[in-house]
């Protein structure tokens, strides 16, 4: 609370996030976001706050309303944000704006636009998806088609393509968009039809969407690939997630912000994120609890690995769009 | 193709459930004349007390029924208003639907540790076992019992409502509440009545999301099924048996959608997604026309007045 | 009538004892929540109201809902529940930025032609349900509920495909700055502009930082034109008596079928032009990807009802209704109040002015208190019958 | 009047209010057993009011009932059932797309275990209720498909299955046929035999002196007396009511009969269901002349006149218009054609019930220009014209102008219609109906307009269930029967027998 009658004798570093559409729960990138936030507020210094944008005419008014709370960083949340942080954040040049998923267009000395190269941890799933498939079919499911979402999907089928080559394997791909972030049903179906037709390993990109896919498999007894973060951990009892692309938003909230109030990021920049940063990776194979194997073969859990190193040095380019992929597959 | 045919029945079955509880829900009330509109928020709570339920009693049984009181209990201020105080139906429902995701949110945070949702937790049995027609292509018609308890409930509410003297008093009340009210019906009370049980059933709607078709509470786990479910109501022409089919009509479009879906089509997936309204709207132009709501649905019942 | 029995009869101390009764739950539900009340309620005012450019966002928010809620209110008081404001508000959107992508006159033509755009597309959507329930029967709330959706989709189809689509982003090309309504767009960044606002420092604010448009006036001549039609035209007349009744309009030689058409026509092109106005008046000026239903609907649904569906009333409703949405911001980001409460007191003063009872009932007690009980008019017992007065 | 057992019902001191209004004034009413109790009042005296309290669903805020001499509490319906009160309500109280015999079950219903219906022995006591008391009505049908008559019926069965010792009959008559009323009266007797007592409201005179032993009069909401039947007359009943005499035959000159207006020429029309109600129907209507026409209700005299009205549409035939034929056109042709109509459904056809008074009564001439020019409507001249026939027509309150039509007592909502049609100064006023439920002031008053109307040139066509109301205002007076105009008499030609035989289908003498 506000409370004003105290005087803070340290400067309290304020930051506020303002969600895009999805809300603050979207079990996505706005979540995430948020959980760094409160990360950083568990670490003491700082104070956090969000706003929640219901339409897209909110961006613009509530990124204003978080200027003028004077805080030290303010994030924008999500692809759809980009025009209007770089709209605000030119309007307000003594304030510091971040944005996930987007980028800092107009070279603005206030604004860091912080992008995943999210193809690549997709990447590395598809190559274990394609790995651990025995029927030789393996499925993806998005939520909206977007360029945001077609890197997964593209770097999801390049990692497929990538084992079919490298390991004389002759896994096929099917992906299906639900046209939703949030029906849950929908996802289902998708599953349930991409299971009946022998896929035995799925992937999604779809947030609510995704989570009725990982329902489906694990009802089926198909192997699942958590997004974002590592799903397995959320839903405990889910043992079919066999891993997950992570795309770590709340890392990167969180080492953005601290590199902000320390001067190691330049506050009119561009980030991107990738393997190299350490911000998208798939997660430890851990054996879970009342569990005696890690879900991953440790062989191929080291293939994954190995196959990050050789993203991070340049050996191996994933593509994030078609035509990419198209090229991609073409030099493999 | 055979296979499709059953994927096709399968996810009918299973996206109508949800739907099907909301919409007898709706019919249930509006016949007693309380129009419900609040039928998505009531869905919304059912959806988390079915989750929480669930987790805590390790029962999914248990999620089940504290859905139905649960969307009971939510269903009440509707009832108080709209039949005590002689409300806006609309307002009130339209007012339930702003306060029930607020709230649902609001008691999913207090419960688990701030989270906006729910840890996986036991789900409702599949009518043929868990495991049972895994790996054939009858998987997807291993039916979760909701679908089942569905389509009992609407027998049980056709009979109720047309062969037995409750059901009798209920349409009387929604057709012409001075009558029932002069031949000693207790008019309120039957209203009640309707309106909580409409609240239970759609708790049993959102439950049979977040612990059927789903296993766990999410925000977004309801988003414009309660609405689906009120137009499947006057698609229904306010017949149990009516809405059920309507919620299979819709369920089996959007079943369409997934099966043609996917690659196998050149159509864009947004224009897909556009199919079951158009569909639905194309057969109610054809085979169902003109529906004729209870007549005193929507009109709050003030004794002596005319 | 007594002065105080008269305006507890008022629809407007129906709806301050609907706030105010809201605000008292809502409190009640801050305070278990762990909120202090007080604190809150004045950051919602501080956020709403407590800078120029609050003031100016809260105009602007209010001005689709405002729309959307005459939309409603009007189709209501013709017989006519229109759910489908959504659908109706989002094929405004999608006509008004495909015309202000695709052409580019000058502006006296260009903003005029744009809100035209927006204003047909809404009415076309209207009008095919009026002729759905006209021509077919459907009744009106399912075709709506589908058209919704069907809306929605072909505004995320219109934003992803390839002759619109705006590469590396959610939403389709910008509409071209000729159909723009922001109140001097130019000026306000100009020089000039910047050493005369400088002088006025709450209108520098709201024109500078805020997207001030036309819209407001707009929607409130549309508000008070639809008051009018409806309440002092023959066409109003008309409408009002087939909502009503039907058979007895059908009786009197109103053409019903025609006029069901018309009237969600109408309702829809206002929906339409609340879509157009939000295209041209505030940034990004088209139209993106929807994750979710926006909402301007069905605010519109709870802004007509908080208004008993007067168009004149949704004018301090929409207010209402906006500044609780965009004060209920500050809330959750001051005092991190998590937005489902906002929601909670939004839904409570929604709720609330469902109840009409209780202003009346307490101007019945004023009335009863004023007036005298008088004694029988009659004696009773054995009276004899008063002898009938014969006419001549 | 002291409390005592010889007595069915006593109510004393009965004080009901509604707002600020005094509905019942401290009114008492004592009715002895086994006999039939009359009320009379004008429109909106308080009757119905009364006989609410008594069946519990109004609360009396003094006063108090006694039952056979004791003292009752009647707080709800049920309480008045259990007392042995059955009512029969002024305004339908039927569910209209429920059959027959579920209304009548409805709240007391026929039920094997747990509740579920059993409706053949529900049927079965319907039917047994049925033929007991000699009533035609199907069991099965349901009450939307049934005449206004057999609905009327269903709500006295209603009653008599509840086992009703006391039973109140408000207006029941003003919808039936002369032969229903004969039977009904009848009816009444064989109940008073087996020990029942009841109460009937009507504004039928005639009735009162063939039914009742007493008579109870209420003026204003305050009780004026009872009087003895056999010691009355239909006069002094009627300037009792009123408190001023009342004429209860029709003056009138003798008809000027001009050109025709309405020619209808072989018209046959069909009903929802297919079925040929009016069959190769032949009538001409002058100016200056008042046809009626007598017939039982169902004979197709709705059909006939939503044909002329262009309600439904004529299968054959034509009907013509001052030599313009105007069949199969729409209502808004055949109004511009100069046909006026009062219809027999006022709330359903007539009014916009919550529309304010004024707004009604320019309903079908607003979009021409005398209330307002272009697009506009101007309420102020609105206003003025409605407070001009509020004046001439004893439209009460009379300051209704700008009330909703709601509002209005059903006498008072029959009044504005007719005033707005005669206002509308038709060539053809057809008037269906046109004096149901108004008291006998009331009836006498919308009588002598409609002669004025005659006067002034209109053709007017009565059709009416009333047989009284047919051959004393008509001049010529024609019997429609299964469809057709089975004969037509010049008033004066012919007597009520001839006419009933004829209306039921038998042969003239
Ligand atoms: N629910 C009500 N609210 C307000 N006033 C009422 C109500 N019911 C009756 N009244 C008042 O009571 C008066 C008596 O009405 P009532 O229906 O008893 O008349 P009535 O004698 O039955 O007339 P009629 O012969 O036309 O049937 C009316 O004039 C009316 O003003
Ligand atoms: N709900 C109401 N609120 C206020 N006044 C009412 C109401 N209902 C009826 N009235 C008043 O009651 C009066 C008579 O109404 P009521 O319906 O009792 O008459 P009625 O018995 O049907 O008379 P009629 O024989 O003319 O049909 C009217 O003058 C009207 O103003
Ligand atoms: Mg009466
Ligand atoms: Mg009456």
């Amino acid at each position: 609370g506000g409370s004003g009658g105290e005087t803070a004798v340290d400067e309290e570093l304020k930051a506020t996030m303002v969600t895009d559409t999805g809300g603050i729960h979207d079990q996505s990138f706005n979540q995430l976001a948020w959980a760094g936030l409160e990360q950083l507020e568990a670490e003491g210094d700082w104070k956090v706050g969000y706003l929640e944008s219901h339409q897209e005419s909110d961006y613009v008014t509530n990124l204003d309303k978080a200027v003028d709370d004077g805080c030290r960083i303010i994030w924008g949340i999500g692809f759809a944000m980009g025009e209007a942080i770089n709209n605000v954040a030119e309007q307000n040049p003594d304030c510091q704006f971040a944005i996930i998923d987007s980028t800092n267009d107009r070279d603005l000395p206030n604004l860091i636009g912080v992008v995943f190269r999210a193809q690549e941890p997709s990447f590395v799933v598809g190559y274990i998806a394609a790995n651990m498939s025995s029927s030789g079919k393996v499925g993806f499911v998005g939520g909206m088609k977007s360029e945001l979402i077609d890197q997964f999907e593209y770097g999801y089928y390049a990692g497929i393509e990538y084992a079919n080559k490298k390991k004389g394997l002759k896994v096929t791909y099917q992906g299906q968009y639900a046209e939703s972030f949030t029906d849950s049903a929908k996802g289902k179906s998708i599953a349930q039809k991409m299971i009946q037709d022998g896929c035995d390993v799925l992937f999604h990109a779809a947030g609510g969407t995704g989570v009725g896919m990982l329902d489906a498999c694990k009802e089926a007894g198909v192997k699942s690939i958590g997004v974002d973060q590592d799903q397995s951990l959320v839903r405990t009892d889910d043992k079919s997630i066999i891993t997950s692309a992570l795309k770590r938003v709340d890392t990167a909230v969180v080492n953005v912000s601290h590199g902000v109030v320390d001067g190691t990021i330049d506050s009119g920049s561009n980030v991107a994120m990738g393997a190299t940063e350490g911000a998208v990776g798939i997660p430890d194979n851990i054996i879970h609890d009342g569990e005696t194997e890690p879900r991953l073969p440790d062989a191929l859990y080291d293939e994954a690995l190995d196959l990050f190193e050789q993203i991070k040095d340049g050996t191996i380019v994933v593509p994030d769009n078609q035509e990419k992929f198209n090229e991609f597959v073409k030099t493999i | 193709m055979i296979n499709n045919l059953i994927l096709l029945v399968g996810i009918t079955l299973m996206y109508s459930t949800p739907l099907v509880f909301g919409a007898l829900g709706g019919v249930v009330s509006e016949r007693s004349g309380v129009v419900n509109i609040g039928i998505e928020g009531m869905m919304v709570v059912g959806a988390l007390a079915g989750a929480a339920g669930s987790y805590y009693s390790g029962n999914p049984w248990v999620g089940f029924l504290a859905a139905g009181i649960c969307g009971a209990l939510i269903a009440l201020p509707h009832a108080i208003a709209s039949i005590s105080f002689a409300a806006d139906q609309t307002i009130s429902g339209v007012a339930i639907n702003m306060l029930a995701p607020g709230i649902a949110l609001f008691a999913c945070r207090a419960l688990f540790d701030g989270a906006a949702m729910t840890p996986v937790v036991p789900k409702l049995p599949k009518i043929f076992g868990e495991n049972a027609l895994v790996g054939t292509p009858f998987a997807s018609l291993n039916v979760n019992v909701s679908t089942v308890i569905a389509l009992a409930l609407t027998v049980l509410i056709w009979f109720v409502l047309y062969k037995t003297k409750w059901g009798l008093r209920v349409r009387a009340v929604g057709e012409h509440p001075a009558a029932a009210d002069t031949l000693g019906v207790n008019v309120y009370g039957v209203r009640y009545v309707c309106v909580l049980v409409s609240g239970m059933l759609a708790g049993f709607g959102g439950a049979s999301m977040s612990i059927a078709i789903m296993s766990q509470f999410t925000q977004t786990a309801i988003s414009g099924h309660g609405f689906i479910a009120m137009a499947a109501v006057i698609f229904g022409k306010w017949t149990p048996v009516g809405a059920y089919l309507a919620c299979l009509v819709f369920g089996f479009t959007q079943a369409l959608v997934v099966v043609l879906g996917g690659g196998n089509f050149a159509i864009p997936s947004s224009i897909l997604s556009m199919l079951p309204y158009i569909i639905t709207i194309i057969v109610l132009v054809l085979f169902v026309g003109r529906s004729v709501a209870p007549k005193a649905n929507g009109t709050p019942y003030i004794k002596g007045s005319r | 009538m007594s002065k105080l029995e008269q305006f507890l009869r008022s629809r407007l101390a129906a709806a301050i004892a609907a706030v105010l009764a809201g605000l008292i739950v809502s409190g009640i539900v801050l305070a278990a929540a762990g909120f202090n009340p007080f604190e809150a309620f004045s950051v919602l005012m501080q956020g709403a109201f407590g800078r120029p450019k609050y003031i100016a966002n809260v105009i602007i928010k209010a001005t689709p809902i405002l729309l959307t809620g005459v939309a409603v209110s009007f189709a209501f008081k013709t017989g006519l529940f229109n759910i489908g404001a959504e659908g109706q508000y989002i094929l405004g959107t999608v006509f008004a930025a495909l015309v202000g992508i695709t052409c580019n006159l000058p502006m006296v033509f260009e903003i005029p032609l744009v809100i035209l755009a927006g204003t047909l597309g809404g009415a076309t959507l209207g009008a095919f349900i009026g002729w759905l329930k006209a021509k077919f029967g459907v009744h009106e709330v399912i075709t709506s509920i589908m058209c919704n959706w069907i809306a929605f989709y072909l505004c995320n189809f219109i934003v992803m495909s390839d002759a619109f689509h705006k590469p590396n982003s959610s939403s389709a090309v910008i509409t071209n700055p000729s159909c723009w309504t922001v109140l001097l767009p130019e000026w306000k960044k100009s020089k000039e502009g910047m050493a005369a606002l400088s002088n006025i420092p709450w209108l520098k604010e709201m024109l500078l930082k805020t997207d001030l448009n036309i819209g407001i006036i707009v929607a409130i001549i549309v508000a008070i034109v639809i008051s009018i039609v409806l309440n002092r035209s023959k066409l109003g007349y008309e409408l009002r008596a087939v909502g009503f009744n039907n058979d007895a309009s059908k009786f009197a030689g109103i053409p019903v079928k025609r006029n069901i058409i018309l009237s969600m026509l109408i309702s829809g092109g206002i929906c339409g032009l609340a879509g157009a106005l939000n295209i041209t008046g505030i940034s990004p000026h088209t139209v993106t990807l929807l994750a979710a239903m926006e909402n301007y609907g069905f605010n519109g649904l709870s802004v007509a009802f908080i208004a008993g569906c007067s168009p004149l009333g949704c004018i301090p409703s929409s207010i209402l209704f906006a500044s609780l949405l965009y004060g209920g911001m500050s809330v959750q980001q001051m005092l991190g109040a998590p937005s489902e409460i906002i929601s909670i007191v939004i839904g409570t003063i929604v709720f609330f002015t469902a109840l009409p009872g209780i202003t009346p009932k307490l101007a019945d007690l004023v009335a009863k208190k004023n007036k005298p009980q008088g004694p029988p008019t009659v004696s009773k017992d054995g009276t004899p019958l008063p002898t009938a007065e014969k006419e001549a | 009047m002291e409390v005592s057992p010889e007595y069915a019902v006593q109510m004393h001191g009965i004080l009901k209010t509604f707002g600020t209004f005094t509905a019942l004034d401290y009114v008492d009413l004592d009715v002895k057993k086994q006999t039939v109790h009359a009320i009379l009042g004008e429109n909106g005296a308080g009757k119905t009011t009364l006989m609410n309290v008594l069946y519990g669903l109004y609360q009396a805020e003094g006063g108090d009932i006694y039952l056979n001499g004791k003292k009752a509490t009647i707080a709800t319906p049920t309480d008045a059932i259990k007392h042995g009160i059955g009512m029969v309500h002024q305004h339908f109280m039927l569910v209209e797309n429920f059959t027959v015999t579920e209304n009548i079950i409805l709240g007391d219903e026929v039920c094997g275990t747990a509740g579920i219906l059993d409706m053949n022995k529900a049927r079965k006591d319907v039917l047994d209720l049925v033929s007991e008391y000699g009533f035609e009505v199907d069991p099965d049908a349901k009450i939307q498909d049934i005449t206004v008559g057999m609905q009327q019926r269903v709500e006295i069965l209603k009653a008599l299955y509840r086992g009703a010792e006391i039973l109140i009959l408000d207006e029941p008559t003003a919808v039936l046929t002369p032969q229903e009323i004969d039977k009904l009266i009848e009816i009444m007797h064989n109940l008073i035999e087996r020990g029942k007592t009841i109460i009937i409201i009507t504004h039928k005179l005639r009735e009162i002196m063939q039914s009742a032993d007493e008579c109870s009069i209420i003026r204003r909401g305050v009780y004026m007396g009872t009087v003895n039947v056999k010691e009355t007359s239909e006069t002094e009943l009627a300037s009792l009511m009123v408190g001023r005499s009342v004429n209860l035959t029709v003056d009138k000159t003798p008809a000027k009969p001009g050109d025709v207006v309405l020619s209808i020429k072989d018209l046959s029309v069909k009903d929802e269901r297919e079925i040929e109600q009016v069959r190769g129907l032949n009538l001409e209507v002058r100016a200056g002349e008042i046809v009626g026409i007598a017939g039982i209700d169902g004979n197709g005299q709705q059909e006939l006149v939503d044909a002329i009205t262009n309600l439904v549409p004529s299968e054959r035939g034509t009907i013509t218009i001052k030599g313009t034929e105007i069949q199969n056109t729409s209502p808004k042709t055949a109004r511009l054609a100069g046909v006026s109509t009062i219809p027999s459904d006022r709330q359903r056809w007539g009014l916009v019930l919550p529309f304010t008074v004024s707004e009604n009564m320019v309903l079908e001439r607003h979009e021409t220009d005398e209330f307002g020019k272009g697009w506009q409507l101007d309420y102020s001249k609105m206003d003025e014209f409605t407070n001009d026939l509020i004046e001439r027509y004893d439209i009460r309150p009379k300051d209704c102008a700008n009330n909703r039509m709601s509002g209005l007592s059903g006498g008072n909502q029959q009044k504005t219609i007719i005033a707005r049609m005669i206002a509308a100064n038709p060539d053809l006023l057809i008037a269906f109906q046109p004096t149901r439920g108004l008291d006998v002031g009331a009836i006498d008053f919308m009588h002598r307009e409609l002669i004025a109307a005659r006067d002034r040139g209109t053709a007017i066509l009565l059709i009416s269930f009333e047989l009284d109301e047919v051959m004393d205002v008509s001049d010529t007076i024609a019997v429609i029967y299964h469809g057709e105009i089975v004969k037509t008499f010049k008033q004066g030609t012919v007597d009520e027998n001839q006419l009933g035989l004829l209306m039921a289908g038998g042969e003239a003498k």
